[in-house]
C-alpha cells in the first residue's frame, strides 16, 4: 500500500516536471540573459529540496538523540543522501548558468561559496558514516554532526541578504521581486514537484535502509545459532 | 542487593555475536573468576559492564544504579588491556591526576600509599614511559584501587606482574573482598585467579557455558573446568 | 565549584603531558613559520596589496597550526588506552571536554602569540598599533578554532583516517569563525577600528563561539559514551 | 633485484594500509578543495595579481596536505611495535626506507593531481597549457618534499622526541625545494616556459632531490638502530 | 659455536645502568628461561641481542655473527611486548607480508601453515583490529616462527595464551629445540618455562644472580630460584 502510493506520488511529480519543461521552453527568451535563464526554474526548486531534505534530517538526528530509536537514524541518512544529491544539482545547474551568463565556471561570492562549503561538510557526514563501525557509535556521531553542520544552511540562505554577491539578489520573498506571475505558478509547480521527489527518494531510501537493516539482524541471528 | 547483575546481555561487532545471552549476578562480597579461552568474550563483558560500550539488548545493573551514572563510576575500578596512565607523567602524578578525578581530598597521600602498597615508591618520579612492563602493571593496579570501588573489574590483571607483585594483588583483593568489596576478574592465570574466586563463570563463544561456586576441586586442579564444560 | 575544578585538574594535565614532550606545540610553530617565510619569498611584502590580504593569510596559518595542535588532544588518550579511565571516572563529559578546550586554547593560543611577531616582521605589519583589538579577536577566533576542534578530535579519536577526516570535516565548520576573524584582521592591520559594519563581524564571530560551544558542551556526552 | 622486491613489499603494505578504506582519497580531494576555499577568502582569485603568486599558493597547499600524509608515515609503525619486526627482518636499512619513500611518494602525488584541476576551475588557473613541464616540477618538487619527510619521519619515530624534531628539522630544510617549486610554478602558469634564468630553479630542485636522496640512503641504516 | 654469546654487555638509559657487566652463552638447541623481578632488566637483555639498541660496552655474538649481520637477522626471531602486527592487516596479509620480508619462497603456503598451527585458520581474513589479546598474541608466535629461525628470543611469549594455546606454544618450542634451534625466553609464567627450560639465568637489578641448569627441584617448585638467589 504505501509502496503504491510512493510510486503515485513519484509518477505525479514526474508529470508536473514533464509539463512544467514543456510550459518552460514556450516562454520567451530573456532579454538579458537568453534562453540560459530558463535553468532557474530547475536551479531554484532544487535548493528548496535540499534545504527541505536537510531539516528533514536535522529533526530526525534530533529525534534519535532523543529517543535513540534506529528508525530516526535511518531517515537521517536517507534525507542527507537525497539532501546532498540535490544539493549536487544545485551547484550543477548554477555552473551551467554561470557558464554563459559571468563567463567563468565560478565565482567566489558568499552564497556560491557557502553553498559549497554546506556540500563539503555534508559529504563530510556520509564519509564519517562510512568510517565508524559500531551502529550506535555511528549513529550517535552522525547525529552530532549533522546537528552542528545544520548551522550553515540559514548562512547559504541569508549570505545573498548579509553580503553584497554577484548571485542574483533575491527574488521571491522579497519586495523587490519582478517576476511575471504566470512565471512563478511554473516555479511554484516545480518546486512542488521537486519536493515531492525528494520526499519519494528519502521514502526509497528509507526502506532500503530498513530491509537493510533486517537482513542484518536476520544476518546476526543466523551468526547467533 | 546484588553488587551487579548482568540480563540477557547481547553485544554484536557487526554480524558477530561476542556476547549471547549473557546473565550473571555477583553479591557484594564474592570474586568471580571470568575464565574462558581466546575470543570467548571476555573482555568485551568486562568493558560491556564498565560502561565503555553499550550492549546491544538486554541491562547491566551495578549496586542498583546504571553503569554510566556518576555515582555508580565513583564505585567502579578497571584494569583493561592497556593500563591507561600517561606515559609522559611520572608514576605520583599520573595517581594524584587520578585521586583528583575521583575527587579524593588527600591526593598526595593516597597516591603515595598506593604507591607504597604497589612497590613502586622507589620510583615514583620515573616518568612510566620509563617502566618496564610489570612495573606499568603495577602502576594500573595501583590506579584502580586508588579510590577504594566497591566493584572491581580487573581484566586479566595478573599480566606482567612477577611473583612479589602478584602476592601483593592477591593480598590486597583479599582484603577488599573482607570488607565487602565485589571483584570480577577475567584471567589466564587460573591457579592465582582461583585462590580468590568464590565463583567461576566460563564464556565459550560468547555464551555462558559454566556458572557455579568455586570448588576446592577447581583450586587443586585449574584445569577441571576446561576438561570438563569446555568444547572439548 | 566542583566542575570548575573538574575542569582545571583536565586543563593541568594536559598541558603539562604537552609541555613535557612539546611535540604538537613545536610542529604547530615550526609550520607556522615555514608558511609565513615561504609565502613571504612568492608575494613581495613591500607592496600595499600583500598588506590588504596579510591578515587573512595570518588566520590560514593559525588555523593549519592550530589543527597539529588539536589533532593530538584526543589522540593522546589512545595510546594506553587512557581515554577509557576518563570516561569511567565520575566527571561529567562537558568538564572533560572543556579541560581539554581550554588546554588546547592555551596552547594554540602560545603557538599565535609566538607567530605574530615573526609575521609583524616577515610582512611589515604593525599590528600592535591596535594591540587590543587584535587580542580581541586573536582570543575570540582562537576559541572558535579550539572549540570546533577539541570537538571533532572527541569524535574522530576512535575511527579510521583519523589525521585525514579531522581536518576535513573541522575546515568547512570553521569557516565562518575563520571568515570573520580574517576581515576584522584585515581591517586592523589597515590601521582602521573595528566600527560601523565591521562590528557585524565581531557579532557573528561572537554568535559562533558562544553558539558552538553550547552545542559542544550539550553533545559531547553523546559522543564520548556513545 | 632482491633489493627491489624488497622495496616493493614494503611499498605495496604501505600503500595498502592506507588505502585499506578508499575513502582517504575521497578525504583527501575534499580536503584539498576546503584549503583552496580557504584561500579564496584572503586573496580574491578573480584578480590578476592573484596569477603572480597561485602557483606558490598550490605548493603550500600541498606542503599542508603532504604533512599529513608523511606524519603517518613511520608512526603507522608505532602502535604494536611493527618497527621492531621491520628492523629486525633481513631487509637494510635503505630498501626499507625507499619503500616507504615511494608510498608516501605515490600517496603525495595521487592527492596533488587530484587537487590541480580543482585548483585550476576554482582560481582560473590554466595549469594544463605547459603540461609536462608541469608535471614536471611537480614530479621533482613533490620528490623532495617526500624524500626528506620520509627520513626525518624515520629519524624521530624512535626517540620520544618524534614529532618535536620533525617539524624542527623538516620544515626548515624543506624550504630550498618548496622555494624551487613554487618559483618554477608561478612562471610555468603565467605562461613562461622553463627557460634562461629559470633553468637554475630547475638545477636547485634536481640538486636538491639527489643530495637528500643519496644522504638519505647513506644515513638511513644508523638512524633506524640507535 | 655457541648458538648465543653474551659478553659484559652495560646497557645504560641515562644514569640508570639496566644491564650491568652481564655475560651469558647459549648452546645450540638449549633452551634459557630468563627470569628476575619487575624491571629486573629481562626485556633490556632481550632486545640488546635481537640488536634493537646496541650495547654501551660489551659485545653479543648471534651464531658467530653480530645481531646487526643480514645473515643473523635471517636466522632469528622475536617476539616483544608488542606484537608487531598491523592492525589495519588480516592475519593472513600479515604474515604473507613477513614472509615476502624474509625471502621465503612459498609465502601464502608457509603463511596458512602457521595460521593453522596457531589456531587462527578461522579468523586468517579478519582484521587484526578486530582480534581479542590472546588471538594477537597468537599471531605474534606464527610470526616469529615463520621463518624458522635458529635462535627465538621471547619476551613473555605465554602473555595473555589460553591454556590451549600454551600447550601448542610448549609443543613448537618442543620442537624447534629438538631440531637444534634454540631459545631464549623470559617470563613470570616460571611453571610453564621451566618445563621446557634446560638453562635458568636470573637477572636482579641488571646483574646476573644465578645462572645454571633446570633441575627437576625448580621444576618441581618453580619459586625456589627466587627464593634460593633472590633479593629476599
Ligand atoms: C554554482 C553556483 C550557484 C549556487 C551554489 C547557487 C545557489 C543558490 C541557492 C542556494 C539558491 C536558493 C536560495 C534562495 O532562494 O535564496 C539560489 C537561488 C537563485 N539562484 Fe543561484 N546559485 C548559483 C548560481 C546562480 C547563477 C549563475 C544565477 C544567475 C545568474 C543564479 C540565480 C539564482 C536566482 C535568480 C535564484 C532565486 C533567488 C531567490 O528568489 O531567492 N544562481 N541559488
Ligand atoms: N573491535 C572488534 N571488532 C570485531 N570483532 C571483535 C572486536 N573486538 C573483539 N572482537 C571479537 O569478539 C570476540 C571476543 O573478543 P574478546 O576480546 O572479548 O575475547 P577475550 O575473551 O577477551 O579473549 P582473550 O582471552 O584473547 O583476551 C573475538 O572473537 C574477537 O574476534
Ligand atoms: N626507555 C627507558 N628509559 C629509562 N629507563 C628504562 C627504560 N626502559 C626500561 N628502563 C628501566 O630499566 C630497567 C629494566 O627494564 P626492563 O624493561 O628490561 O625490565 P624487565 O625485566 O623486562 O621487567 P618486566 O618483568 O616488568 O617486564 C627498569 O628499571 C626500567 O625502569
Ligand atoms: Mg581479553
Ligand atoms: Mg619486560
Amino acid at each position: 500500500m504505501r509502496e503504491k502510493l510512493l510510486y503515485a506520488l513519484g509518477v505525479i511529480a514526474f508529470a508536473i516536471l514533464a509539463r512544467d519543461i514543456f510550459i518552460i521552453a514556450g516562454f520567451p527568451p530573456e532579454v538579458a540573459q537568453g534562453n540560459a535563464f530558463k535553468i532557474i526554474f530547475f536551479h531554484v526548486p532544487s535548493w528548496v529540496a535540499a534545504g527541505t531534505a536537510l531539516t528533514t534530517a536535522l529533526l530526525s538526528s534530533i529525534l534519535f538523540l532523543v529517543t535513540k530509536n534506529f528508525k530516526y537514524d535511518a531517515t537521517a541518512v536517507a534525507a542527507t543522501e537525497v539532501g546532498v544529491a540535490f544539493l549536487s544539482v544545485g551547484l550543477a545547474t548554477g555552473i551551467l548558468w554561470a557558464r554563459p551568463i559571468w563567463g567563468v565556471w565560478w565565482v567566489w561570492d558568499a552564497r556560491l561559496t557557502s553553498a559549497l562549503i554546506l556540500w563539503l561538510m555534508y559529504a563530510g557526514y556520509l564519509m564519517l558514516r562510512h568510517a565508524v563501525e559500531e551502529p550506535t557509535q555511528r549513529a550517535n556521531f552522525a547525529a552530532v554532526f549533522s546537528i552542528l553542520a545544520f548551522i550553515d544552511v540559514p548562512i547559504v540562505y541569508f549570505s545573498i541578504r548579509w553580503w553584497r554577491t554577484q548571485h542574483p539578489a533575491p527574488v521571491f520573498f522579497s519586495s523587490g521581486g519582478s517576476f511575471p506571475p504566470d512565471w512563478s505558478a511554473v516555479m511554484g509547480w516545480n518546486i512542488l514537484a521537486m519536493v515531492m521527489l525528494a520526499c519519494v527518494l528519502v521514502s526509497v531510501r528509507l526502506q532500503q535502509e530498513q530491509a537493510q537493516r533486517e537482513i542484518d539482524s536476520l544476518r546476526r541471528l543466523a551468526h547467533a545459532l | 542487593m546484588n553488587a551487579l547483575a548482568v540480563e540477557g546481555v547481547w553485544k554484536y561487532y557487526g554480524d558477530y555475536p561476542a556476547l549471547r545471552d549473557i546473565n550473571l549476578t555477583c553479591e557484594a562480597g564474592s570474586c568471580l573468576a571470568l575464565i574462558g579461552r581466546n575470543g570467548a568474550g571476555k573482555t568485551t563483558l568486562l568493558r560491556t559492564i564498565a560502561g565503555f560500550s553499550r550492549p546491544m539488548k538486554g541491562a547491566i545493573k551495578i549496586l542498583g544504579g546504571s553503569p554510566r551514572e556518576t555515582a555508580t563510576r565513583r564505585n567502579v575500578g578497571f584494569i583493561g588491556h592497556g593500563i591507561a596512565v600517561y606515559d609522559e607523567l611520572s608514576a605520583l602524578e599520573n595517581l594524584m591526576l587520578y585521586a583528583r578525578l575521583y575527587g579524593l581530598t588527600d591526593a598526595r597521600t593516597k597516591a603515595l600509599q598506593w604507591l607504597t602498597e604497589t612497590g613502586l615508591e622507589r620510583v615514583r618520579d620515573g616518568l612510566v614511559r620509563e617502566f618496564s612492563r610489570g612495573m606499568r602493571q603495577r602502576l594500573a593496579v595501583a590506579r584502580a584501587f586508588l579510590h577504594e570501588p566497591s566493584l572491581l573489574l580487573l581484566d586479566e590483571p595478573f599480566t606482567a606482574l612477577d611473583d612479589r607483585a602478584i602476592a601483593v594483588l592477591q593480598r590486597l583483593l583479599r582484603e577488599a573482598l573482607a570488607q565487602g568489596r565485589t571483584v570480577v576478574m577475567s584471567t589466564h592465570q587460573l591457579r592465582e585467579a582461583l585462590e580468590l574466586a568464590t565463583h567461576v563463570t566460563m564464556l565459550n563463544r560468547g555464551q555462558v557455558a559454566f556458572d557455579g561456586p568455586c570448588t576446592p576441586e577447581m583450586v587443586a586442579d585449574p584445569g577441571l573446568v576446561y576438561a570438563r564444560y569446555g568444547e572439548g | 565549584m566542583e566542575f570548575l575544578r573538574q575542569v582545571l585538574v583536565i586543563l593541568a594535565k594536559d598541558v603539562r603531558a604537552e609541555l613535557r614532550t612539546k611535540e604538537a606545540v613545536n610542529a604547530a610553530l615550526a609550520f607556522a613559520v615555514m608558511i609565513l617565510v615561504l609565502f613571504s619569498f612568492v608575494f613581495d611584502p613591500d607592496e600595499a596589496t600583500t598588506k590588504m590580504f596579510a591578515g587573512g593569510l595570518l588566520w590560514i596559518v593559525f588555523a593549519f597550526a592550530g589543527t597539529l595542535v588539536l589533532n593530538r588532544s584526543f589522540a593522546r588518550e589512545i595510546p594506553n588506552d587512557c581515554l577509557d579511565a576518563l570516561v569511567a571516572a565520575p566527571i561529567p563529559g562537558s568538564a572533560l571536554f572543556l579541560g581539554k578546550a581550554l588546554a588546547n586554547y592555551l596552547l594554540v593560543a602560545a603557538v599565535e602569540l609566538v607567530a605574530l611577531p615573526v609575521f609583524g616582521i616577515l610582512y611589515y605589519v604593525r599590528w600592535y598599533e591596535r594591540f587590543w583589538q587584535v587580542m580581541l579577536v586573536l582570543a575570540l577566533g582562537t576559541w572558535g578554532v579550539t572549540v570546533i576542534g577539541t570537538m571533532f578530535s572527541a569524535l574522530t579519536v576512535n575511527i579510521r583516517l583519523r589525521e585525514v577526516m579531522l581536518p576535513m570535516i573541522t575546515y568547512p565548520m570553521l569557516t565562518p569563525a575563520l571568515m570573520g576573524a580574517m576581515q576584522l584582521t584585515v581591517d586592523l592591520m589597515n590601521g582602521k577600528s573595528i566600527a560601523g559594519d565591521a562590528t557585524v563581524w565581531l557579532k557573528l564571530l561572537v554568535g559562533f563561539d558562544i553558539l558552538y560551544t553550547a552545542a559542544s558542551i550539550i553533545l559531547v556526552d553523546i559522543v564520548l559514551v556513545g
